[in-house]
């Protein structure tokens, strides 16, 4: 691409990061905020918020089942979701525009109403507040992104690279392993992080599910927030947003390359057009 | 294990109470300090008889009520909460749901000393304070201070005004002023939907309602008083009035809940009973800034001293019958929705 | 159109089989929810308390108001509008995430990108009051720029909604995206270009139509997101923005549950027409980036 | 070389059951593209055979279900006396070098080449004797560590080839596998498979647009034309005795006589009157290098002309030559010979044996 | 044909700037590998210019990097005369041909080919005819609307060539374009590409492995290896005075004698005393067709021997000869002559002139 070409491409890139991290920056600014409620520029500065954040126990534990929550119902709806898509991509059958929809429909319904009504089922069939409940409402919650992710994906996938596999004497579900998925790799991080993200931030649902007793990290929050008007929230959300920079630049790290970007990037030293130097 | 609830508690007098192990969860308002009394309460409670153990259900009645309705209607035997705080119209519409039992006065020795307007002639629970309702107002950008309910719809305030999301107190207000009334909130209705304008956001969160009054983005809002020193001790620019037409009175009952077992109900009648003692009620009173139920409560000088705790303001309380709004509620629900929210 | 040239037809009936597991959680708590919600919907809820006996009254109170169906089309527009935005802003920053080579560069991207999710919903809504409201950040800079005289009024109002919710939905928009490009053959470019296309027609007869799937993945998600959230509208919204999960979280509240119902099964089923329609006007563009296969 | 091809040719026909067989074999494509048209076909065990036809005539298709990458619309596929039909691509004894390659972008060279064995579980080590001797039979040492995007087209193929040849199947199925090859590495590469053939004695089926390559390597060839087998033979046989126009023109370059015969042994054909050997057919055909030019008429077959149009081919040269009966005749004379360079417009006479011509029948 | 390979030959040398010019163009990839190195050639206009070499010696690359597809990692490439180096692909006036087809899936085989005329935007109709004759050209008539994946490997290719023709670029590249189809299409193709050629006097550069092809085809062939440019010459020129063995060997089959001149005209050679033209050299190549299998010695290289190997050519065959002296040559035998047919073991002479020997200088 022309030099006038890659300066689009960075210009477009900049602005979206100063979109997406304009808001994220004010709240962090603002979790130093001297004064309990939101203003700009912030009367003051101070560490209160963190000191309080600090004093609040059950955040931590609250973060832990969060954590744990999300990698179980984010591991089962990739597995059940690939084989799902598998079966709307790969296979003719009745019924399956239907299937299509149900699929979708989790994501849809509002998350309050799906809540309120697993509340009264969860209550009937005596296993409201276990942890294992939530992991199967929140798998649910997640499935159609997973769903739709890889599917979409799935569909460009080239069959004659299988078929080779087959031919070299794989069966069918070896060679989708060994030669699909690959091509698959960057859906299913793709599906893996939104998946979980959802998980981890959901709360219209969760508040009625979860026992008040050992809530998650955002129906903590929200509970929080119900009792105190003040940026600890912001403070809370500050670390997390630091944490995952860490993260990030830890597989930067490790990975030698480029962490998560590697996972999703084309395989290197892939032809490009000329031209496309760095951004 | 007892033998179902009894619409009454047995009225066998206080002293006696089931010697084996009993378990009785508490509802705990979800909000400010409320929760602070009640578990120290309860730390005290079960360190005076091992064989109870007191849970804390700490929820918004939002959230909580419904969840307690909807445990009620599959599994009526095994209430989410057997007993708590709840707010005054909580407490209507669980009497329209069957929520609560009757509460033996003659078994708790307390009751004589509670303000005869914090006792309830159908027995379903008893008040242990009360909150009122009036102006909030942001000090640095209003003055002088408003002082009457006609202020929230006074022109020079127009589009500074906030409100809650689903707030009918003004409407009330403005259907009396109107000819109208709690039976007849039509009028109310009709002058908010002219004077919609004033309002220049809805908030649903509390700290959007602190920031949007404090940052000025709406100086000017109806709340309560207990909140608004909470915001002002936090450092907000705030400040509370009660308005010279008289601030509505909100009660918060201490209820028991129906499919308690017997065994249960006898706690909870003594917990009751003994947290509207003056030592418990007037830690309560501090806590959530409420006038205390029991009259041998002693109020620290700096409370007394609050405009919400003056002779003249408490004397110019209004209450309202809740059952109305209780019923009401849902339709009030909508109206708002249609009507207001629409215009503004 | 969905099973790809030279597939063997033979293990055709295994579809089911590989629907079990996704099925078998959707069974076990959505529908099983569902129902629940379903038998709500028949309940009678008069006068603030449940009466016994079944109605479908909410049905027709619902289908009747016109005022829900003022909601309907705030909440549809709402969809649009956003999905139309995410599809414009996702796409170019896909790309060019895509295009650019350096490790550094592209994982911030998709930090920034990233970020956001990790933040309470309360808080974001937080950011951007401070942001955009009246006295927030922006309006400031323009008063001291003397550009505007008063505040521009950008919080509580659509415009706000669309705003934030463009900003949080992004991802879902951008990384289906990517990851479709990821299995575009750049050859295919090259060989535009050597026919003579500029970039930007590279893009639209090549790039474009061979990763449409990508697209039509994100705008699903981001619009079926739309639709349904509630915090961003309520929080931003101030009240001026009245979509139907903001009413179902209302009601719930409310204990009207029977309504909720109705109003939840009617989204539902506007969701899934809209996105039906979408995918069928663009079967045809998908079915041949499909040729690939 | 020669004497080996008959050996095996023999050892192949002695084999009891053939090793593939085709029957009735038809593939209609979903958009109704009648791509191979009741074919039948027995290939002996350690057989070399050549499949060769236009492009689109078929080959590939037929390949591609011998593997079972592709269901016969109609007829049976055996292997080894056992039917294919049911038996899904990655249970049959065959491994088929793809047209397309369909080598694996996401693994390097090594890798690909490894993919067969590992299914296999072989330990480690010998994967890794076998695939570094693959590698450096198709002469691409050194270069395991690729990815494949990082070779050159040829390279590929030659990837390609590993890949397959490592897994040593009972039939080996080869489409165009050295399509884009210098000659001097396909001559290697075609030793190289023909060695491999005969140590392991392995079926080959070898679909090729290179007819020196069939000739020169099978056993047998079957020419193919619009999806159906014309002519199954051995590649002298085929040369010297095609049965059809479309034989005798596709494989090799041709004088084509079209007439009838007009007496014992005369055939006529657009005026010309041709010597030829007894029996009966609706056309004539003289190889150009049959066809030579001449000086005196010390042949059975001589016509007068003039060079109309002169090749040069490196060992030979071209000429195309203008009778004056009107019709051209194509002669292919070596240039190693103290040949007269002719130039175009040169009065020549060219002639030929009776027994240079082959009667064909339809 | 030969006559106007001669015509326009010249006309190319006559016109004032050549066409396409590479200058010390080198290619390194981000791996490192040197793909092409220092290659210097100047390509006239209207000239049909070949490159041959061995897979992977760097032709794809050298094309790539002058459609602008690639970037030189040094060197500079004109086209009439321009530096092209800052030009971005679409904007030089050259097509490509890719080896590995590259043709757009998601447009059918119409669409594929009026791609680039509707970049040109030309009127519908004329697109619609133009894209007509480029199907009848590559005899695909009918296909039109076919998808890509529902095409044979060489129908495939045809619209790759189709799809490059149609634009009428100044310079058309063509990378093995004709690499996986069979004799007699390739032929016709030939004829047609040639003839486009003389008509819109386009250059084309050409990359092939079939030797046949670029003898056939060609005004001027460059042969490439690792990267760098051995010899350019015409034809005739490279078949007959090789300058290397690399050459030599590379371009046809030759016999090799590695020796050095011992007296004038005298070469000497493992053994064998040869008779050379007078000059110097390493090595001496006889091609097989100059090899003669004779009677007695009326030649002046003649030497004993036996026949080791008999490969049929069809038109030919060819004979491995074991000399007495021991090393092995190779003669190839036009079948139609009465030759009489040898077999393995049979003794015989074979013989050469003394300049159908060529001395090559490394
Ligand atoms: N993207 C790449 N990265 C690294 N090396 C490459 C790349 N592409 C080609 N090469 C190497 O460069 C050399 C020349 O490649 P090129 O494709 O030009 O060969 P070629 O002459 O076209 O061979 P063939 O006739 O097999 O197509 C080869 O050794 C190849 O391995
Ligand atoms: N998937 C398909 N759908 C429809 N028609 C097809 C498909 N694949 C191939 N064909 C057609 O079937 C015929 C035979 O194809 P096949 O690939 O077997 O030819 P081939 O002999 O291999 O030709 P080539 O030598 O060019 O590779 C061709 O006319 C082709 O157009
Ligand atoms: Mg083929
Ligand atoms: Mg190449």
């Amino acid at each position: 691409m022309t030099s006038s070409g890659h300066r689009v491409l960075g210009l477009v890139l900049g602005a979206v990061a100063v979109f997406m991290l304009a808001p994220i920056a004010i709240v962090v600014v603002n979790s130093f905020n001297s004064v309990p409620y939101g203003a700009w520029p912030p009367p003051g500065y101070s560490l209160r918020w963190y000191v309080n954040l600090s004093q609040q126990t059950d955040f931590a534990d609250a973060a832990v089942r969060s954590l744990v929550v999300g990698a179980v119902a984010t591991a089962l709806a990739l597995v059940a979701g690939t084989l799902a898509s598998l079966a709307l991509i790969r296979f003719r059958f009745p019924g399956k525009a239907a299937i299509n929809g149900l699929l979708l429909a989790p994501m849809i319904v509002p998350r309050v109403a799906i809540g309120m009504a697993a509340f009264t089922l969860f209550v009937r069939v005596h296993v409201y507040g276990t942890l294992w409940t939530l992991m199967i409402a929140h798998t649910a919650l997640i499935l159609p992104f997973a769903v739709t992710i890889i599917s979409g994906a799935l569909l460009r996938v080239r069959p004659e690279l299988e078929q080779a596999a087959q031919d070299l004497g794989a069966s069918p579900a070896r060679a989708f392993l060994t030669v699909a998925l690959p091509q698959l790799r960057r859906a299913l991080v793709a599906a893996a992080v939104l998946s979980f993200v959802v998980s981890f931030d959901e709360v219209d649902a969760s508040i009625f599910m979860v026992s008040q007793a050992d809530p998650t990290l955002p129906v903590a929050m929200y509970n929080y927030m119900q009792k105190y008007q003040d940026p600890t929230l912001a403070a809370l959300s500050t670390i997390l947003v630091a944490a995952t920079l860490l993260l990030a630049v830890l597989l930067l790290r490790s990975f030698g390359v480029s962490g998560f970007a590697e996972m999703v990037e084309r395989p290197r030293g892939q032809p490009v057009i000329p031209g496309e130097a760095d951004v | 294990g007892g033998t179902g609830a009894s619409r009454t508690v047995s009225s066998s007098s206080g002293g006696k109470l089931p010697k084996g192990p009993v378990t009785v969860t508490m509802f705990v308002f979800l909000g400010g300090d409320l929760g602070k009394m009640p578990k120290a309460f309860a730390q005290d409670y079960m360190s005076r008889h091992p064989n109870v153990k007191i849970e804390i259900y700490e929820d918004s009645n939002t959230v909580g009520y419904p969840k307690m309705l909807a445990a009620k209607q599959t599994t009526p035997n095994q209430p989410l909460v057997n007993f708590g705080f709840f707010n005054a119209q909580t407490t209507a519409q669980g009497i329209l749901d069957g929520m609560w039992n009757r509460l033996d006065y003659n078994a708790m020795p307390n009751v004589k000393d509670v303000l005869p307007i914090f006792r309830r002639d159908d027995r379903y629970g008893i008040g242990i304070g009360s909150d009122q309702l009036g102006l909030v107002y942001n000090t640095r950008l209003i003055s002088p201070a408003p002082t009457s309910w006609t202020d929230l719809w006074d022109p020079k305030y127009r589009g500074k005004v906030t409100f809650f999301d689903y707030y009918w107190y003004p409407v009330y207000i403005a259907a009396k002023m109107n000819g109208g009334g709690l039976q007849n909130m039509q009028p109310g209705w009709d002058f908010w939907k002219a004077h919609a304008k004033q309002i220049r956001t809805i908030v649903t969160s509390n700290p959007q309602y602190l920031d949007v009054l404090s940052n000025g983005t709406a100086p000017l809002t109806s709340y309560f008083n207990g909140t608004a020193l909470q915001w002002k001790g936090g450092g907000a620019p705030l400040e509370y009035v009660p308005p010279r037409e008289g601030a509505i009175s909100v009660p918060v009952y201490l209820q028991s809940v129906q499919g308690n077992t017997s065994d249960q109900n006898e706690v909870v009648t003594d917990i009751i009973n003994q947290m509207l003692s003056p030592k418990w009620n007037q830690q309560w009173a501090v806590t959530s800034v409420e006038v205390p139920a029991n009259q041998k409560v002693q109020l620290p000088d700096t409370m007394r001293s609050l405009p919400a705790f003056q002779r003249s303001t408490v004397e110019k309380l209004q209450t309202v019958d809740w059952t109305v709004v209780a019923r009401n509620n849902a339709d009030w629900r909508q109206k708002w929705d249609q009507d207001i929210k629409a215009n503004i | 159109m969905r099973a790809p040239a030279r597939r063997p037809a033979r293990w055709r009936p295994a579809g089911y089989l590989f629907l079990l597991p996704a099925l078998s959680v959707l069974v076990l708590f959505f529908l099983a929810a569902m129902a629940v919600l379903l038998s709500f919907s028949f309940e009678r809820f008069v006068g603030g308390r449940f009466l016994p006996g079944t109605t479908t009254g909410n049905f027709t109170t619902f289908l009747g108001g016109h005022y829900y169906w003022n909601v309907i089309a705030t909440t549809v527009k709402l969809g649009a509008v956003t999905t139309l935005l995410c599809a414009l802003i996702g796409y170019p920053t896909a790309y060019a995430l895509n295009a650019i080579r350096r490790p550094l560069v592209r994982n911030l991207c998709y930090f920034a990108l990233f970020a956001p999710l990790l933040t309470s919903v309360i808080v974001r809504s937080y950011g951007w009051s401070l942001l955009l409201g009246d006295h927030g950040f922006i309006n400031q800079v323009l008063l001291s720029l003397h550009t505007v005289r008063t505040p521009v009024p950008m919080l509580y109002e659509f415009s706000g909604v669309v705003i934030a919710l463009v900003h949080i939905l992004l991802p879902f928009m951008v990384f289906p995206v990517v990851s479709v490009l990821g299995q575009l053959d750049p050859v295919l470019e090259l060989a535009s270009a050597d026919l003579g296309a500029s970039r930007l027609q590279t893009f639209l007869r090549v790039t474009l139509p061979l990763t449409v799937q990508g697209l039509v993945v994100g705008c699903e998600l981001v619009f079926a997101l739309s639709i349904s959230a509630f915090a961003t509208p309520s929080l931003l919204g101030g009240g001026r923005v009245q979509v139907l999960p903001a009413l179902i979280y209302n009601e719930v509240g409310g204990l009207n549950w029977p309504l909720a119902a109705v109003e939840s099964y009617a989204l539902l089923v506007l969701a899934l027409a809209v996105i039906g329609i979408f995918t069928l006007l663009l079967r045809g563009p998908v079915a041949r980036s499909r040729g690939a296969t | 070389m020669a004497s080996d091809v008959v050996e095996r040719r023999e050892a192949a026909e002695a084999a009891a059951a053939p090793d593939a067989e085709l029957v009735g074999v038809t593939k209609v494509y979903d958009d109704g593209t009648l791509a191979v048209d009741d074919v039948t076909l027995r290939v002996a065990r350690g057989e070399f055979f050549a499949i060769l036809g236009p492009s689109g005539c078929g080959k590939s298709t037929t390949l591609r279900m011998i593997a079972g990458l592709e269901r016969p619309t109609r007829g049976e596929i055996y292997i080894r006396g056992e039917p294919m039909n049911r038996r899904p691509a990655h249970r049959r004894p065959t491994n088929m070098v793809f047209q397309q390659l369909a080598l694996f972008p996401h693994l390097d060279v090594a890798q690909n080449i490894a993919y067969g064995l590992r299914l296999k579980r072989l330990p480690g080590h010998e994967v890794r004797r076998r695939v570094d001797e693959a590698l450096d039979l198709v002469q691409l040492t050194g270069l395991g560590t690729r990815r494949i995007h990082q070779l050159s087209g040829g390279q590929q193929q030659r990837v390609a080839i590993a890949r397959a040849l490592v897994v040593e199947p009972a039939v080996l199925l080869l489409d165009e596998p050295l399509g884009s090859l210098d000659l001097k590495l396909r001559l290697q590469l075609q030793e190289a498979l023909g060695a491999i053939q005969r140590r392991t004695s392995t079926t080959f089926v070898y679909v090729t647009h290179d007819q020196g390559e069939a000739l020169r390597m099978s056993d047998r060839i079957a020419i193919m034309n619009r999806g159906r087998v014309v002519q199954v033979g051995r590649p002298a046989e085929l040369y010297e005795a095609p049965r059809t126009r479309f034989a005798a023109t596709f494989l090799g370059d041709t004088n084509l006589f079209d007439g009838r015969v007009v007496a014992q042994g005369m055939f006529e054909s657009e005026g010309l009157r041709l010597r030829v050997p007894p029996g009966s057919g609706v056309a004539v055909s003289v190889r150009p290098e049959q066809v030579r030019i001449v000086d005196g008429d010390g042949l059975p077959n001589t016509f007068g002309g003039h060079v109309d149009e002169v090749v040069y081919l490196g060992s030979h040269t071209r000429y195309v030559v203008a009778l004056d009966a009107g019709r051209k005749v194509t002669t292919l004379e070596p240039n190693g010979r103290p040949s007269r360079h002719l130039a175009k417009g040169d009065r020549v006479t060219v002639g030929w044996e009776i027994d240079a011509q082959v009667l064909l029948q339809e």
